[in-house]
């Protein structure tokens, strides 16, 4: 029997979108009737506004990168729906006061079509608006195809980088550069432990066998290619460390961002373990650990499990990461 | 076809198309997620609905209607991309208060253009551009050879069955089964069998 | 079988902690070899400092909330065990630079016992130090025993306005008063789903009967006096609103504060509904909703459920709680 | 009593203390938790590990070490407890060389009031107190009467019995027990039990 604080199943998200705005009054505003959370205080005009659209049920999910230095709009659909085009459309146009906009689109098929609807809706309109991607899941395409990936969590560097060029007045086209170099230095892995439940039909969703650690799971509980035994956190991650360490690749002498996303229930002492055993990991392949972040971010409502990202750093991503930013799931002052 | 008759034609073509639910399923449950059919029928009685007894101004507005009641109730891949379909035509047909034949290779073509620019898929990447793309060849061929709307239409679909057929023998390079390599070899496509339907439900119920 | 990040058993804590500060780095400080989590930037010299001592696997748990405007130390013992009144003593002197203390205790037996020690060692030291209890928990003792009820997660009512009132310069009898007065305005109750896994010794405790919801459950997952069938968030939640508003009292017209504490699995979609459920209970009784808080602050690892605080406001206290304040679990900036 | 003697002495009292795990745990576990007899057993025996073999300057240094010891390894409501007790006199006693029945009479008293600022619990709260605090007047009338320790001491362990053995009527006001009320009568505390072993088996052990 799922036991969960719910209400009509039909009602979730308008519930959750509402009860999220509540809670984070100081830095949120939702139109009433809307999906479209935005900042409480929007951006000075003529800054780069960043925007994206997306499904529900990762909770916060992207609502929590709104802010200063971050988000300005996250539209959102239902429950692992993309929002549709043309409403994300009207969502981008609520917000637009002439301003550039970075219409921002994390692989996937939903996000990336209706993305492309408002994209060249807004062109249609004149509008100052560039599209871009993140993609940063090793586990969904193989080196070379980078493109093919899936978003994950290492989206967060991308916002955060860009949000605070965007900040600082950085032309479209350099807010453009920015998101992409962070993307491009960014890779991520997930590790799933159990199961989900659906929170409208109550049902139990991909389960892990007992002994086994799912790899390269998806935010919506896609099984991932790979399973290793389950077995103590030090030789889980360090496995996944070199996984990502490989792929990019990072070499000895890099700074590295660490980002380790919970998907549900994962305890903060869980993650807590984990940040130091990469820490270690990382180190004996003589990389360095500049900063680290852990929390639930990007969720797969109640599933045990996580995502580890790094973001591979030079002078400039140092000193953007630095910048102070506010949002309800990250703030670094 | 003026704007009532265009919108009796699109009643029609919804209903029906929510009669296929269970082939299209199977079709999308081979190297899909099996929800292809659920998804056409939810849409296009969404589309019924929107367009039952409300009054239009134009024959676009009851495609665009229908396009945004498509892509409102339905995610998925097909949410966004019938919806683009239907929409693609609302700006180079804003003042058209009749269509013709005219009117409805600029309507396909549109929607053809749309869908590639939405899902970013070419011909040959086993997915619905693969029935439509020839469909749209084929109605533009029979128009400059002087044919009239119902027999453009016919051609149209025909085209877009052999196109649908012809996913058989395509690797899949855009949608779930872009991964699985040579074994999404062997099934007709999902989307391209019911864009297929679409035209040739369109074909038996347009008159010039 | 238990699945979860962890390493030696005997090394959660110290692997947990180092992990913590790790992944905050830019605003706490542990020293090696110690479980004595401090900020990052010390307090002004002069200002009262905050401290506290408490049991670990409730991560964040307090160590949340030290910060600029908040705790300055919290010193941990082992799972959920109150660390040792000597080394508590140890922890404050390492960071006494001649201001005031206020020595802070949520009403557990050992974190009284030990506080006591650590405090009356600090007094024949003759620094200037006070001691304050906390306890909120109305599922604890009847009313009118106030003082024999239990701590819980409304303690960051206190934390937040006492803190910022020693950020302001406050002397340490103002400081006291105004925690107490947090406290005495700050009514908790809360509501467990599920069943936890002990890390240390994989066992599945304080399971919940299917279809019942246990009102009252402690922290450390000891059961409630009551139960409730499980049934939907609104009426659910409903219910431990009467609970509240009807003990303390809060009246027509009164301003509170709400803290929607989650207990581990409980995701922030489940937070988010529950907030507007509070929002809308609560006004039908003619209460104001000011200000409101959900996240994983005080948890029982994987446990679903969540408690639920109320502060009733008065102009100090609403000035007080809109200070800037900044901690790794609550930043209001 | 020399340093020296008073190591041995509590090397000794920590071994006996051990011996009665089942015992306290038992008288645990009727409206307490159970665990009392592992607590005491854990926490003598790391008092063991801490002052066997090491050398100390003072009597009170011994205690303060047993303490510490006691303190650190365990947890519950004996842990910060005993460790008090132990501690109580580290201020008062912290020149004395050796120690007579004057010196055991400051541990003892500091002792108790220590353990009634750690626990905040009066005499008829049903806690080792009960056991203690009428362990202190009996050894100090018998000093005041001119007593030798060992006879003070005997006097001590007597009333600690007695008094250990009169909470059986006693309703709970401390400890895990004191929401239970009237539900609490009838057992005899756990705690008091084993301050009344620890205060015999020292009474056994000293001399003068
Ligand atoms: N990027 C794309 N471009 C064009 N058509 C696509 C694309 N992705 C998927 N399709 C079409 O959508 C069909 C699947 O639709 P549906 O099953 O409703 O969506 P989903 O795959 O999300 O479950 C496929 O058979 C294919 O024809
Ligand atoms: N506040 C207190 N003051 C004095 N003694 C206490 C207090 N609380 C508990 N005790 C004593 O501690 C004993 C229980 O010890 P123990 O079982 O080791 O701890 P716990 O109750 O935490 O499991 C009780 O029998 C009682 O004598
Ligand atoms: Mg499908
Ligand atoms: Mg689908
Ligand atoms: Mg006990
Ligand atoms: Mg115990």
């Amino acid at each position: 029997m799922m036991k969960k604080f719910l209400n009509k199943p039909e009602d979730i998200m308008d519930e959750t979108m509402r009860g999220y705005a509540q809670t984070n009054r100081r830095k949120l505003y939702l139109p009433e009737g809307t999906h479209n959370m935005m900042r409480r205080e929007p951006k000075k005009k003529g800054l780069v506004k960043l925007v994206v659209g997306n499904g529900g049920g990762h909770e916060p999910g992207l609502m929590g990168w709104i802010g200063y230095g971050m988000y300005d709009l996250d539209c959102l659909g239902n429950f692992f729906t993309a929002q549709a085009g043309t409403v994300f459309y009207d969502a981008i146009r609520s917000i637009d006061d002439g301003s550039p906009i970075l219409l921002t689109i994390s692989n996937h098929a939903g996000d990336v079509m209706n993305g492309n609807i408002a994209y060249s809706m807004c062109l249609e309109d004149d509008m100052e608006i560039r599209k871009v991607l993140f993609y940063d899941d090793i586990a969904t395409a193989p080196k070379g195809q980078e493109e093919e990936r899936r978003g994950g969590a290492g989206m967060l560097f991308s916002i955060k980088t860009a949000g605070a060029l965007a900040e600082r007045g950085g032309s479209l086209d350099e807010v453009v550069r920015v998101w992409n170099k962070a993307r491009d230095n960014t890779r991520t892995l997930s590790i799933a432990l159990t199961s989900w439940t659906h929170p409208a039909t109550g049902e139990v969703m991909a389960s892990t066998p007992d002994d086994l650690a799912n790899i390269g799971a998806g935010v919506h509980g896609e099984a991932g290619p790979a399973s290793m035994p389950f077995t103590s956190s030090a030789v889980m991650i360090g496995k996944m460390c070199d996984m990502l360490i490989d792929d990019m690749p990072y070499n000895p002498g890099d700074e590295i961002i660490v980002l380790i996303n919970g998907m549900g229930a994962t305890s903060m002492m869980e993650m807590s373990v984990v940040a130091q055993d990469v820490d270690k990991h990382v180190a004996s392949r003589g990389i360095k650990v500049y900063d680290s972040v852990a929390g639930n971010f990007v969720t797969t409502q109640e599933m045990a499990g996580l995502s580890l990202s790094f973001l591979k750093l030079d002078d400039e991503l140092k000193e953007l990461w630095n910048d102070p930013c506010s949002s309800p799931a990250y703030t670094n002052r | 076809m003026t704007t009532q008759e265009i919108q009796q034609m699109m009643l029609s073509v919804a209903e029906e198309m929510t009669r296929h639910t269970e082939m299209l399923c199977e079709l999308d449950s081979y190297i899909g997620d099996g929800d292809h059919g659920i998804t056409i029928e939810r849409g296009f009685k969404a589309v019924m609905e929107q367009i039952d007894g409300k009054s239009f101004e134009t024959p676009v507005s009851v495609f665009v209607a229908a396009g945004d009641a498509f892509m409102n109730t339905t995610g998925g891949a097909i949410g966004p991309l019938m919806g683009s379909f239907f929409r693609g035509a609302r700006k180079k047909l804003a003042e058209a208060r009749e269509w013709g034949a005219e009117e409805f290779e600029v309507f396909l073509s549109s929607g053809l253009r749309q869908i590639k620019l939405v899902g970013e898929a070419n011909e040959g990447d086993r997915t619905l551009v693969d029935a439509l793309s020839p469909a749209v060849d084929a109605y533009s061929k029979a128009r400059a050879e002087g044919a009239a709307l119902d027999e453009c239409m016919k051609k149209a679909a025909d085209a877009a069955e052999a196109g649908a057929q012809a996913t058989k023998n395509m690797i899949a390079k855009k949608g779930r089964a872009k991964f699985l390599g040579e074994k999404s070899l062997g099934y007709v496509d999902a989307g391209a069998t019911s864009m297929s339907l679409l035209i040739r439900t369109m074909s038996n119920l347009v008159h010039s």
